[in-house]
């Protein structure tokens, strides 16, 4: 039997059960809408200015990394995966060098985001700057 | 026994002729206040005056600033303190027209009188020329007319508009790194401990700017307590400024003021109730503060919160079995207290013992186990809302805010009152200036109350049964003479916290103002979070240890 | 017939589905069918088990660790509140606020529910209870589990709030800064069992390590590498977001984070994803490290093992809440990339050394 | 990680050891005080309407009425806006208005809380505790001498 159509009767079955849910609260739900109600809330105050504002570069830094990084990542598992077997075949040598090679070059790459500072979380430049002024 | 309420500690070293000397002809008048003399100057000579008292005379510390109306005139009066010796007092008065209202503002001397001119000029009206924001803080802005002046309407409805508050970095920002974002935290929000607004600028998770929008709370305890009679109806209003616990602490602040101001000599025995009341009540606010600020950087289910209610729990137990209440005790009455200890007497001093030393050990021990040793938590907090000394003494932080940064100042002992100089105890500091560091001096204070507390116990019990005087006699109508003035302080759970009173001849008081610790230790704020993380706010917040009661009155 | 199904664990509960009520020769749509009842079954025991956790267990724990009464009045030990919080959540309004991203805001709550239903797909549970076995199974449920930050991050910028857009940022910056050690920690496990399959690994962890005397160690990878393991713990905690990792829903901070302008049904699924999630990592945990559904007993037991396990990993999230203090986000990042990404790392190497000496 | 290991074998401590310390409100009631302050009871046949207490209230929460002739036809307390200061009890002369240790009392609108002299009169004891012996120590300095036994009834 073939795993994946049981894996899509889960996803069918999973995508059911919180729409399912929905339409069950939607029976039972009383709908009053209101304009108050509907208000954005920020602790009770009018909000100012446009939510989606512009964010600091440096979140999409470490966003950038994650996705070298998770690439690599599972570049990884096929190794794993015949890694015992391998040993066997080739060597005990033959089978980690080539991954610890791999792994040393993704962890000069980290050390170089770590010198760089893109997997530090961002640091507003006037915050700092409002802090000297202020001590 | 006089000698115990009033030490009569001569301002040593303050060579006021030397002050007069120094200011000249800047000094229009002279008057004398009960503790301090008085020094009346022109309305534009402020900002000189004060300069040189700050800087050549060692007056860093301004510990209030009031604002009252006059028949003939208005009248701002900075109430002028050394950190190094708070009993060295002077006041400064500065009276202004009646028609234009216009003083210099203090602001560029002292950082704390932007708050406190702030607040007179809501309240009173005065203007401030030079003051750098020179808006309500109290009231809102749309309000009309200042509620303390006699020509007030107070019958009148005021419009409260609801509206969008501005981004103050918005212009400069456009070209700069990135846009920020003013984001309200606050009044309904579940880290402000009540009703504050905080007006905060972020630039990502940053804190670029923040500032601190009060009055959310205002419930005019000033004139309610100029409406009450000194005799008894102001004693429950204190009870409710500090309403975490501090209560009977509050009570002492208008008993010294006002017992000053009517000459009323305590019973000694009356001293030590007070004193050992006022420790518990310490303790009980300190374990709230530890409470609530736990949950600030632990988050809601952690268990901390609730032993430190526990423990707070147990000394309100106590002092209901002394009090009668659990918060608002309404115990201490001028020239007393309201009763003794209850019977059966022996029963109280186990309760008390018990707690002091079996409860209170092991949990102490449970408070390091859980926060001084615990890794994380020192992430959080060390070197964290660092407030300088320089700072904190520009912002008159008082209290565990100023001990953590390394000033060494407790009106407990250093303005004696009470029962205080005649117990073994010491004054907790700490020069982290960091969030860890006002956590610890709280923690550390709890302690040093339990010895105090115990202290008390011991002498009460001990105390001659006929001697057992718990109040001085006291007439029923107390009428000070008119003009006497009073500023008075004790060291509060959050630190100084004074009052001021002038009497007009009457039963009531013509000016109360209440100079409040969490008040003046709130406008440190900006200098702690700016250039911080969000969380680092809300810790730096928490750490200041607040109560919205006492902040907006 | 009860017993056949819970005979041994190589045969998938769809298969014997099949068998059991004769589907086969519908062909694909039989073993749809069958599919579709064994996965209604095993979510609806994942839902039974949040409806516990969510109103009941988790106060009656949290009342234990700070010496308090909780949930106590509804029924026998306040069970019933939990049909009373059903009832009363499900019949919540649904408030929209005004600005919302509709469609976005509208599925985050059923992406977040959906994925960390999904992972159990592949999950062994003991007792026959397993829905489907394919030869990725651990890359599978990583993948899906990590669908969920997506329903964060839909659910936070589609908000149209301040705090949820942090909420959001904060859930996506967690999940990626921990991903990587999450699945670099995971490889050396399949360096030990040589395989992806979930049974496999399993299967690999069913031996004896050592006997003292009446006990039998099993060779649980917990026990060969509790570094992993501690890595894996610590890795899986800021993956489904609690202590000391909780940030993106710090409520002190962000109010609720990326779940603050939900409400109803919505707010339901949040949380329900939320739970379903934290059992998922258990799952994971007692999938990888664990054993799954081993334990002393007969085999049939194996489900009750293995809800033991997942149990426990709960339990300890909630240990963890009592008593560790919420790392700030900043110093979040920095220990996932600066800390565990490197001690993954190094655990990896010091896995296919150990594995390879020993094959040698 | 020590720290954090320390913290958390505290907290587990506590759960082992089960111990609670919250109450069961409505089920179980409080333990209060001898000297707790609750809701007033009032006597009119003690009172002899000279008004200290009203006119010591700090925020008006006491109202009398009385006609010409000085005699009390009303005595209205607002509870809701009562601070519990007891200051009304310090100063009756005649131990005719009192404190008792009930604090169980609620209203659905602030009307609710006013209450007249009857509804005083019949306010109930809480757990049958008789505040006035804890309280007995201290009030000479108030009442004076030669009070003989007070009923309250």
């Amino acid at each position: 039997m073939n795993d994946w159509i049981a894996i899509g009767a889960f996803a069918t079955i999973a995508l059911l059960i919180p729409v399912g849910m929905v339409a069950a609260s939607w029976l039972l739900r009383p709908t009053v809408p209101e304009r108050h109600k509907r208000a954005i809330y920020e602790s009770g105050e009018v909000p100012t200015g446009d939510t989606r504002v512009r964010f600091n570069i440096q979140y999409y830094m470490v966003a950038l990394l994650f996705v070298v990084f998770d690439i690599e990542t599972v570049l990884l598992f096929p190794w794993a995966l015949v890694y015992t077997d391998a040993i066997g075949e080739v060597g005990l040598f033959h089978a980690l060098a080539p991954m610890l090679l791999f792994v040393f070059i993704l962890m000069v790459g980290l050390a170089w985001a770590w010198r760089n500072g893109a997997v530090s979380w961002a640091r507003s430049p006037q915050a700092d700057r409002r802090r000297a002024t202020n001590q | 026994m006089s000698t115990l309420e009033e030490p009569e500690v001569e301002p040593d070293g303050l060579d006021i002729d030397a002050v007069h000397e120094r200011l000249g002809d800047r000094v229009l008048d002279t008057e004398e206040h009960i503790n301090a003399p008085g020094i009346i100057i022109r309305a534009d000579e402020v900002e000189e005056t004060l300069t040189i008292l700050r800087d050549e005379f060692d007056f860093d510390y301004l510990a209030c600033v009031s604002a009252e109306e006059l028949p003939d005139r208005y009248e701002t009066i900075y109430h002028l303190k050394q950190f190094a010796d708070p009993t060295r007092e002077l006041s400064i008065v500065v009276p202004t027209d009646r028609d234009r209202p216009i003083s210099q503002s203090a602001a560029h001397v002292y950082e704390t009188a932007n708050w406190h001119e702030r607040e007179a000029y809501d309240l009173i009206g005065i203007e401030y020329d030079g003051h750098p924001n020179l808006k309500r803080i109290l009231l809102p802005d749309s309000w009309t007319g200042h509620p303390l002046t006699d020509d007030y309407n107070q019958d009148k409805p005021q419009v409260v508009s609801y509206k969008a508050h501005e981004n103050p970095l918005l212009e400069h920002t456009k070209e700069d790194d990135g846009e920020t974002m003013l984001i309200n935290i606050g009044p309904h929000h579940p880290a402000t401990h009540g009703v504050l607004h905080l007006k905060a600028t972020l630039d990502g998770e940053s804190v670029v700017d923040v500032e601190p929008d009060i009055g959310y709370l205002h419930r005019c305890e000033e004139q309610m307590c100029e409406q009450g009679t000194y005799r008894h109806q102001i004693m429950p209003y204190p009870d409710r400024w500090d309403y975490a616990s501090a209560g009977i602490i509050n009570e002492w602040a208008y008993a010294r003021a006002a017992e000053d101001l009517a000459d009323i000599e305590v019973p000694e025995y009356a001293q030590i109730l007070r004193t050992m009341g006022a420790e518990l009540c310490r303790m009980a606010a300190h374990f709230l503060a530890l409470g609530t600020f736990v949950l600030d950087v632990y988050g809601e289910f952690n268990a901390l919160s609730m032993y430190a209610i526990r423990d707070r729990e147990k000394v309100q137990k106590l002092l209901e079995d002394l009090t009668g209440q659990r918060i608002m005790f309404n115990y201490l009455r001028l020239g007393g207290v309201a009763w003794d200890i209850p019977e059966p007497r022996e029963q109280f001093f186990d309760d008390t013992r018990q707690f002091i030393n079996e409860d209170l050990p092991e949990s102490m021990d449970e408070v390091h186990d859980l926060l001084t040793d615990n890794e994380i938590f020192q992430l959080r907090c060390v070197d964290i809302g660092v407030l300088p000394p320089k700072q904190a003494k520009q912002y008159a932080a008082t209290g565990p805010v100023a001990r953590a940064s390394g000033i060494d100042m407790d009106l407990r002992r250093d303005d004696p009152y009470g029962y205080y100089p005649e117990l073994d105890w010491e004054v907790v500091t700490d020069d982290g200036c960091d969030i860890f560091s006002r956590v610890m001096v709280r923690v550390r204070e709890v302690e040093e109350s339990a010895k105090i507390v115990d202290q008390c116990i011991d002498l009460l019990e001990e105390w001659p049964e006929d001697e057992r005087e718990i109040q001085a006699n006291v007439p029923r109508t107390l009428k000070p003479d008119p003009d006497t003035r009073v500023y008075r302080a004790v060291e509060g759970a959050k630190g100084e916290l004074g009052i001021y009173i002038r009497a007009d001849g009457t039963d009531t008081p013509g000016r109360f103002k209440i100079r409040s610790p969490a008040y003046c230790n709130l406008s440190t704020l900006p200098v702690m979070a700016e250039g911080d993380f969000v969380a680092d706010l809300i810790a730096s917040l928490g750490s200041i240890d607040i109560i919205l009661g006492e902040v907006d009155r | 017939m009860l017993q056949a199904v819970l005979q041994t664990d190589t045969v998938l509960l769809p298969e014997r589905l099949v068998d059991l009520l004769r589907l086969g020769e519908f062909g694909v749509v039989g073993e749809f069918i069958a599919g579709l009842i064994a996965a209604f079954l095993v979510a609806n025991i994942m839902l039974i088990m949040t409806a516990i956790a969510g109103p009941w267990a988790k106060r009656k724990i949290r009342a234990r660790f700070t010496d308090a009464i909780a949930v106590n009045r509804v029924g026998p030990a306040g069970l019933l509140i939990i049909i009373a919080d059903a009832v009363r959540l499900m019949s919540k309004e649904i408030i929209v606020p005004e600005g919302v991203d509709r469609p976005a805001w509208e599925l985050a709550p059923i992406v977040v529910a959906l994925s960390a239903l999904l992972g159990f797909a592949v999950i062994p549970m003991g007792s026959g209870i397993h829905v489907a076995d394919p030869e990725v199974g651990v890359v599978f449920v990583f993948a899906v589990a990590s669908l969920a930050s997506i329903g964060l991050v839909m659910g936070g910028y589609a908000s149209n709030n301040k705090f949820s857009m942090l909420g959001g940022l904060r859930a996506v910056a967690q999940n990626i800064a921990y991903e990587i050690p999450l699945v670099l920690v995971a490889a050396s496990v399949v360096i030990f069992a040589g395989s992806l399959q979930m049974s496999e690994i399993v299967a690999a962890q069913q031996d004896t390590l050592i006997s003292l005397g009446v006990v039998d160690i099993p060779m649980w990878f917990a026990i060969i590498n509790p570094f992993a393991f501690v890595l894996f713990l610590a890795a899986n905690m800021a993956e489904i977001g609690r202590n000391p990792f909780d940030t993106p829903e710090a409520p002190n901070e962000i109010v609720a984070g990326y779940q603050t302008e939900y409400s109803g049904i919505y707010f339901v699924l949040f949380y329900l994803g939320e739970f379903i999630h934290i059992f998922l990592g258990g799952a994971i945990i007692a999938t990888l490290f664990l054993g799954g559904p081993a334990g002393p007993g007969p085999e049939s037991l194996g489900f009750v093992w293995f809800l033991v396990k997942i149990w426990a990993v709960f339990l300890l999230t909630q240990w963890m809440r009592s008593a560790v203090p919420r790392v700030r986000i900043d110093q979040l990042i920095e220990i996932g990339w600066k800390g565990l990404l490197v001690l993954s790392f190094l655990n990896l190497i010091l896995t296919a050394l150990i594995v390879g000496v020993i094959t040698v | 990680m020590i720290g954090v290991l320390k913290s958390m074998a505290v907290t587990m401590k506590h759960a082992l050891k089960g111990e609670t310390f919250t109450v069961e409100y409505p089920d179980v009631p409080p333990e209060v005080s001898p000297r707790f302050r609750g809701i007033h009871k009032f006597s009119q046949e003690r009172c002899i309407w000279c008004r200290q207490c009203e006119n010591v209230c700090p925020n008006d929460t006491i109202h009398i009425v009385t006609d010409d002739k000085r005699q009390g036809e009303q005595y209205n307390l607002h509870v809701g806006q009562c601070v519990y200061c007891r200051l009304c009890e310090e100063v009756c002369p005649v131990d005719a208005i009192i404190l008792t240790q009930n604090f169980e009392f609620t209203g659905e609108t602030k009307d609710d809380l006013v209450y007249n002299k009857e509804q005083l009169k019949s306010v109930p004891w809480y757990n049958e505790l008789d505040p006035l012996a804890a309280r007995e120590p201290d009030r000479g300095s108030w009442v004076g001498e030669g009070e003989d036994a007070v009923d309250y009834q």
